[in-house]
């Protein structure tokens, strides 16, 4: 196996009681990379997302990180592994203030002990936090809700992070400058995974993409090489690869 | 031992073996302290009676032993029912028998008067058991509540008080009708009365009725609780800087034991209601012992005080059914009620019958716990009330009384 | 001709989350009105204020004439609003036969033999006859995306509503819903019609409303505003080279 | 005036007691939506406990609660494990009845083992008054449930405010999935909710048995005190249990001195039912903030 | 047992003559038991009765409506008192008694639906039994039903068993007719959905609070009768045990035992429930635990309870309520 993978998923088959969301999906993820995955509304992004987070079970196949089998273990020991993830809808916890949402995200013993200095580059990436420092999460407004998400699983300090719709809900303003910490991050030798509703940028922003539909892989290569009808098509539901 | 019943296979009337009585009580639950010397009464009382082969029935033309089956009715009415129900229906008990309090007692007697059943209680206040009648089948070993009350005040009569009485009653059967009782009576002999009401069972805090008490300056409280809620109320009269001269407590302390359990020196000089005494200047009809050695033979068999309360009825119980089987010429149920209802009696109580309201008057007296030699708390007996023949003593004024 | 429903300043905001901040439009007799949007422009709940499972901040919603904010969720029903769910939501442990039975009878205040009648109907017109007495939560999502399109028939509504109907499934299980709801247009019933599925879209509806960002950025003929920059700009995400 | 000025004072420091009787119940119920009957039940257990220990062990009385603080957090984790864990994905009915089940099972038990006596856990300070004056009294036992009370109280609010399984507790009943992908391993998180749950409990347990008398069959009185001052309160605030607690203590001694001695309980289910009434989640309810 | 398996058999079936006829038998064989039967017998099966009864009322809150009280207790009390008071203070015939009794259980419970009405869930739960208990404390310093002391109802004495057994049959057999009429009715649809989704219900039109309001009364009204019955049976009644949160205990193990949503699950649940208790009054104490453990593992191990698990394992459908296609 390739070294600089760092997240390989082994062809597996995801099922919601009777309805299988996910077909055969394999993915590897190169280490230092920015990663995205395309798909239309209900393809599996999400689905596939909460598998490798172990919130999903696969019913086949397997899910490795860095060498080692994941699959099937407690989402909370595989955070603990080094990934993390900012999961669709952003999911504050809503009655803590930022600081402690913040705090949340260094749960895991690792990045207890280093957790203000984690704190203080986050602050740096994402200085609207520091000012909302005190204030609920039910507050936030949308986009400083996918911030301070964003920013939480920086809190971990892991080496993959993973963006469930990563542009959800923002201006275009706060789109470019999150690519840009996304890049700032990722400089920083930090793996990501992300998924953004809208195609095009997401595949400016990444090394290399993956297109899904109806819960299987149609499509993928490097981002800035993928044609975009295929894409197009892809994403509007017309699978003519059924 | 917690009743597990014995079951017979009621037989039928030709091949009669023996005569089974059915006795429901609260074995367990929060009226148990009541039964606990049942077993070891109804041993003795068996032991006497069947010792030579049981009690001749002469319709059978051969002796039959008796024999007794317990059910629980975990001091519930329903279950004491349900029970009453069972020994009648599926084990075809010759006689129903129950003691403690209206919740065993009213239910019990209604299954006898429904299936016609003989039905002796024992240990009712008599009072109340009696809404229930007029009762053709059952027949009661009861105190009036007059004659306890009568003696409550034969007792304070002899304390040095300022006459003024404050109520500690809840809204239970006794509760209501000792208090209602005694506002009739107390005055009569010149005592004035603070009543706050009436309040439920379980209370846990009694903050305003003593406020009331004290308020008022009561240097007698009457009350009648089980011995939690007293337990409570007691300490927090403590709590409050509170001690009347005189406290005159039903229910809750009837045994040695129950005065310990006050904790401390709690107990010292509470008064209360005396069903039974060693004291009792009586005989048993059945072992043929004194009031005096039957207690000893109970402290002496079991190591622990005699349970004053339980031990009289109980014996009292068999001493009843004894004479009232022994007379009996076949076990028809008609016959055995015929020859409760005619039992003359002189035993454990000394010498009584049932009067028209099928009770027999069982002597009560108002006695007060004070520190014992053998055991912690012993009782003396300070009121006899309407039961003059039994000797008495001077009370004492309750320790620790703030007000002189 | 006067709108058979219409929507005013409409506007709703969980605490400072401001779905809807001004939202208008009519939909008129026989018509379909589409909407599109991008995840959580609030389209579901636009339905769930006309259905009235959410009530709004401010604005004005008029059914044929009457203002109906204050009525009831379930007078609503009575009144002529059927819906789907998007994550559906039949009554798993009675039969698709009792589910199109009980909403006959609740919304349309029918006799049960009335109802069975209709129940019956329903059933064969989405095709779901040979599993009419199965129940209905051992279905199959297609099946039970046409169950609540069943259900949301079943009292004869003066407007359905269906939230992503075709929302996971695939491409012939969508013609099958198209066949259906276009049917349903000849029957005569006036649709609002939330998808995702841009086929659905050009093919199925007379107009389309395009939701975002809280406002009704534009309502046109289908092809018109799925060609527009707007659509491209906050729906579709591919900017045209 | 005496009884009004001592109604008022005894109604406030007896609300401490109910405070720290309904706490517990409220924690399990914000955090894991688990309504547990057998609050009380465990809260009488705990007492039972402490009187062993005391009495036939002869164990000091600091050392008994703590012991049994221990014993109440093991059969706290296996009623989690075993019980709970088997029901709580079932919706709330089950999860209610299994606990209605364990309440009588408990009870019943207790019985058997001690018999139906009422027991209490005599210490020092139980019959005590501290504060004499010609217009009131304050007994010892009110006023250190009161202190304990509030000891409960605040220590709670600032384990859940500013330690970190705190947070972790209040982010696991804020959002559960969210919780985890931050590396909460939530299960145990539930199990580490019923443990501080029992701890309370068996504070509660030694603080009623300090007061007044315990039997086993005293739970169910209990519970429906937690009840109401949880339902109060508003389920899952921790302060809501206080305010509950007090407002429920002064609702039966107010009651008791305007509507009579006999009316103190009844008033105080009258006074739950119209707080029920009109905020049905109660005062301060906010499932989201412990 | 086999008695009553064939009894479940037969009540509900409208297909099928067989089913009928096995019905009628039952009903008949039933319906006489006092004059064939021992007293015993008569007695058992009259308390099945009864608490078959209530179980059906219950679980047609807490199975149907979603309405899970713990305060039936209210209902059987008013019942019983209604009874005692009449009888014994004014001395009228036991009709009286039921006729006030019906109506007092129902206006009370029309009074208390509208605060807890407004309560949902476990607040529900609480409410009903914070109300059950606040009526207990009532009654207990209330001097028109004589305090805590209660009445011995000697008016129950003088009634024949049969007359009682009579009655009681008739109150078990109607709870199970009404409940199943109720189900196969319009309102039964209502009923069912709002079980499944009550959320969904609403939005498809399903009146929620008129729907649970009418359960809630004639549940009410039901228990009401069971409870003077239950008290006539007992002949004695007072505030501790007429509203004994025991009586709700009991509906919760029958309901729970046999299968909470079924017809046929308070049926066995009560026939397994008396024959328990029959079985274990000599072993006071255990006997609730033992009855606790098997709720418990019951509702762990089959949430449905044996009639729910019997229905799915089989597709034993005895009382059936669904919906039927005529072709
Ligand atoms: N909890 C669930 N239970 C049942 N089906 C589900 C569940 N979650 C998702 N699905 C279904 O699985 C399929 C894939 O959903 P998923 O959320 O993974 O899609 P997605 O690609 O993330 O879509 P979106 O762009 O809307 O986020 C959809 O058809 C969806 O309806
Ligand atoms: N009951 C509610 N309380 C608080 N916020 C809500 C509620 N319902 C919806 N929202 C918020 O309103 C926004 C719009 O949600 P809505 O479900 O209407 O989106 P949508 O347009 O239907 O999206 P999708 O295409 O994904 O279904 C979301 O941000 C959602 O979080
Ligand atoms: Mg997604
Ligand atoms: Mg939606």
């Amino acid at each position: 196996m390739n070294k600089d993978i760092i997240l390989s998923v082994e062809d597996i088959d995801v099922y919601y009681g009777d309805f299988l969301a996910i077909h055969n999906v394999s993915m590897n993820v190169k280490a230092g990379t920015i990663t995205s995955i395309i798909g239309a509304n209900g393809a599996g992004k999400t689905t596939l997302l909460d598998t490798i987070m172990g919130l999903n079970k696969p019913r086949k196949g397997k899910i490795v990180f860095e060498g080692e089998d994941i699959t099937g273990m407690r989402t909370s020991a595989i955070v603990r592994k080094g990934l993390s993830m900012a999961p669709e809808g952003s999911m504050v916890f809503e009655g803590m203030s930022v600081k402690e949402n913040l705090l949340m995200g260094a749960y895991a013993p690792k990045s207890r002990k280093m957790r203000s200095e984690l704190m203080e580059k986050v602050f740096l990436l994402f200085p609207v936090l520091k000012e909302k420092e005190n204030q609920l999460a039910t507050f936030l407004s949308g986009g400083q809700r996918q911030m301070l998400a964003i920013a939480r699983t920086i809190m971990s300090n892991p080496k993959l992070i993973i963006c469930d719709e990563i542009s959800l809900g923002l201006a275009p303003v706060i789109i470019n400058d999150i690519y840009d910490k996304v890049k700032e991050i990722n400089e920083t030798g930090i793996t990501f995974l992300i998924i953004d509703q809208e195609v095009q940028r997401s595949i400016e922003h990444s090394d290399y993409s993956y297109v899904m539909v109806s819960g299987s892989i149609v499509l993928q290569g490097v981002a800035s090489e993928l044609p975009e009808d295929e894409v197009k098509d892809a994403f509007f539901g017309i699978n003519k690869y059924a | 031992g917690n009743g597990e019943g014995d079951i017979a296979t009621g037989g039928e009337a030709g091949e009669k073996s023996e005569i089974v009585i059915g006795y429901v009580g609260p074995f367990t639950g929060p009226l148990s302290v009541f039964t606990v010397a049942f077993d070891w009464v109804t041993e003795k009382a068996l032991e006497e009676i069947n010792a030579d082969g049981g009690i001749y029935i002469e319709a059978y033309d051969k002796k039959l032993p008796v024999r007794v089956i317990k059910g629980d009715s975990e001091s519930n009415a329903t279950k004491a029912s349900e029970i009453a129900s069972k020994f009648v229906l599926d084990h075809n008990v010759d006689i129903l028998a129950a003691s403690w309090t209206p919740e065993t007692s009213a239910p019990v007697s209604a299954v006898a008067e429904r299936y016609s059943k003989p039905c002796l209680i024992s240990n009712s206040p008599a009072d109340s058991w009696l809404e229930g009648g007029p009762f053709k089948w059952s027949y009661g070993l009861m105190f009036y509540v007059e004659s306890m009350m009568a003696s409550y005040i034969d007792g304070l009569d002899k304390l040095d008080t300022n006459k003024k009485v404050g109520f500690l009653f809840d809204s239970e059967v006794d509760g209501v009708t000792f208090s209602a009782l005694l506002k009739k009576m107390l005055p009569e002999r010149g005592y004035e009365i603070v009543d706050p009401g009436r309040f439920a069972m379980a209370t846990t805090d009694y903050t305003n009725i003593i406020t009331q008490l004290k308020e008022a300056e009561c240097d007698i409280v009457m009350g009648n609780q089980i011995l939690p809620d007293f337990t409570t109320a007691w300490q927090q009269f403590k709590q409050l800087s509170y001690v009347p001269k005189a406290m005159v407590i039903g229910k809750a302390i009837a045994y040695g034991s129950d005065v310990v359990a006050l904790g401390g020196d709690l107990g010292v000089g509470l008064i209360t209601e005396i069903h039974w005494d060693r004291s009792f200047p009586y005989t048993s009809s059945l072992l043929g012992l004194s009031c005096e050695e039957f207690a000893s033979l109970w402290e002496s068999e079991n190591n622990s005080q005699y349970p004053a309360t339980s031990l009289g009825y109980d014996l009292a119980l068999f001493e009843v059914l004894d004479i009232a089987l022994n007379n009996c010429k076949d076990l028809e149920s008609a016959t055995i009620r015929d020859q409760i209802a005619a039992v003359s009696y002189e035993g454990i109580y000394g010498k009584l019958s049932f009067d028209e309201n099928n009770v027999m008057n069982i002597p009560i007296v108002a006695g007060q716990w004070l520190e014992g030699e053998t055991w912690d708390y012993e009782p003396i007996v300070i009121g006899p009330g309407n039961f003059p023949i039994i000797p008495a003593q001077d009370p004492i004024i309750l320790p620790g009384t703030t007000r002189q | 001709m006067d709108p058979i429903l219409k929507v005013e300043d409409l506007a709703i905001s969980f605490g400072n989350n401001n779905v809807l901040k001004n939202v208008n439009f009519e939909l008129y007799d026989n018509e379909i009105l589409g909407i599109i949007g991008p995840n959580g422009a609030g389209k579901t709940v636009l339905l769930n204020i006309l259905t009235g499972t959410l009530k709004p901040t401010s604005g004005r919603v008029t059914f044929m004439g009457k203002d109906i904010l204050g009525v009831r969720i379930d007078e609503r029903a009575r009144l002529g609003f059927g819906r789907t769910f998007q994550v559906p939501r039949s009554f798993e442990n009675m039969t698709a036969y009792e589910n199109v039975m009980a909403s006959a009878i609740c919304g349309g205040q029918t006799t049960q033999r009335e109802a069975a009648k209709r129940a019956e109907e329903i059933l064969e017109f989405i095709g779901l006859e040979d599993k009419a007495l199965v129940l209905a939560g051992s279905l199959k999502l297609l099946d039970k995306k046409r169950l609540e399109i069943g259900i949301a028939l079943a009292p004869h509504p003066k407007v359905l509503m269906f939230d992503e109907v075709a929302g996971g499934l695939t491409e012939s299980e969508i013609s099958n819903i198209l066949d259906i709801v276009k049917s349903l247009k000849i029957h005569g019933y006036s649709i609002i019609w939330i998808e995702h599925v841009i086929q659905t879209m050009l093919n199925g509806t007379d107009r389309v409303l395009l939701l975002a960002d809280g406002y009704d950025i534009i309502c046109d003929l289908p092809q018109i505003v799925l060609d527009s920059n707007e659509v491209e700009k906050v729906y579709l995400g591919v900017r045209k080279k | 005036m005496q009884l009004l000025i001592q109604s008022i004072i005894t109604g406030i420091l007896l609300g401490g007691l109910y405070a720290a009787i309904g706490v517990g119940m409220s924690i399990i119920f914000g955090i894991m939506g688990l309504t547990n009957i057998a609050h009380g039940n465990l809260m009488i257990l705990s007492a039972f406990f402490v009187l062993i220990f005391t009495t036939a062990m002869g164990v000091n009385l600091i050392s008994s609660i703590l012991i049994a603080i221990v014993l109440m957090v093991i059969i706290g984790f296996l009623f989690q494990k075993f019980l709970v864990n088997a029901v709580i994905d079932k919706g709330d009915t089950p999860a209610l009845l299994v606990t209605f089940g364990l309440s009588i099972i408990i009870q019943n038990i207790l019985e058997i083992i001690f018999g139906a006596d009422a027991r209490s856990i005599r210490s020092n300070f139980a019959t005590v008054n501290v504060v004499d004056t010609e217009y009131f009294s304050i007994s010892g036992a009110y006023l250190t449930n009161f202190i304990v009370a509030i000891l409960v109280i605040a220590a709670l609010t600032l384990i859940f405010n500013k330690t970190d399984i705190g947070r972790a507790i209040r982010a696991t009943s804020d959002n559960t999935k969210a919780a985890e992908l931050m590396g909460v391993h939530t299960k145990f998180i539930f199990a580490v909710a019923m443990a501080i749950a029992m701890v309370t409990a068996c504070i509660a347990g030694f603080l009623v048995g300090n007061t007044f008398v315990f039997y086993p069959y005293s739970g169910t009185q209990y519970l429906i005190i937690a009840f109401g001052v949880v339902v109060i309160g508003g389920m899952g605030s921790i302060v809501g249990t206080l305010l509950g607690g007090m407002i429920l203590g002064l609702a039966q001694l107010l009651g008791a001195y305007f509507f009579g001695t006999g009316n103190q309980i009844l008033s105080g289910y009258i006074f739950m039912l119209i707080i029920l009434t009109i905020k049905p989640d109660g005062l301060l309810s906010n499932k989201k903030r412990a | 047992m086999s008695i009553i398996e064939a009894k479940l058999n037969g009540i509900a079936s409208q297909t099928g003559k067989v089913k009928i006829i096995v019905a009628a038998i039952i009903l008949i064989i039933m319906g006489t038991l006092p004059f064939w039967g021992s007293g015993y017998m008569t007695n058992v099966f009259l308390l099945i009765f009864l608490y078959m009864s209530i179980g059906m009322m219950w679980n047609l809150l807490s199975g149907y409506a979603g309405l899970t009280s713990l305060g039936q207790q209210a209902f059987i009390g008013i019942g019983g008192y209604s009874v005692a008071v009449l009888t014994q203070v004014y001395g009228l015939s036991l009709i009286w008694g039921f006729a006030v009794g019906s109506v007092v259980g129902v206006v009370f419970a029309l009074v208390i639906s509208m605060p807890i009405f407004k309560m949902n869930g476990a607040y529900f739960t609480i409410g009903t039994w914070i109300i059950a208990e606040a009526l207990y404390i009532f009654f207990v310093k209330w001097e028109f039903v004589n305090y805590g002391i209660g009445y011995p109802i000697t008016a129950a004495y003088g009634i024949p068993m049969w007359g009682l057994y009579l009655a009681s049959f008739i109150v078990g057999i109607g709870s199970i007719v009404i409940v199943t009429l109720l189900l196969k009715s319009r309102l039964g649809l209502t009923l069912m959905a709002m079980r499944d989704d009550s959320g969904a219900a609403e939005v498809r039109g399903v009146k929620l609070y008129r729907t649970k309001l009418i359960c809630y009364l004639i549940a009410a009204f039901w228990v009401t009768i069971t409870g003077c019955l239950l008290f006539l049976n007992q002949a004695y009644i007072v505030p501790s045990s007429a509203f004994t949160i025991d009586w709700t205990i009991a509906c919760v193990f029958i309901v729970i035992i046999g299968g909470i949503g079924t017809i046929e699950g308070p049926i066995v649940g009560a026939v397994i429930y008396v024959f328990l208790r029959q079985i274990l009054y000599g072993f006071p104490g255990i006997s609730n635990i033992i009855l606790g453990i098997i709720a418990i593992i019951i509702i762990i191990v089959a949430p449905k309870g044996i009639m729910g698990y019997l229905n799915n394992k089989f597709n034993l459908d005895i009382f059936s309520i669904r919906r039927r296609i005529k072709r």
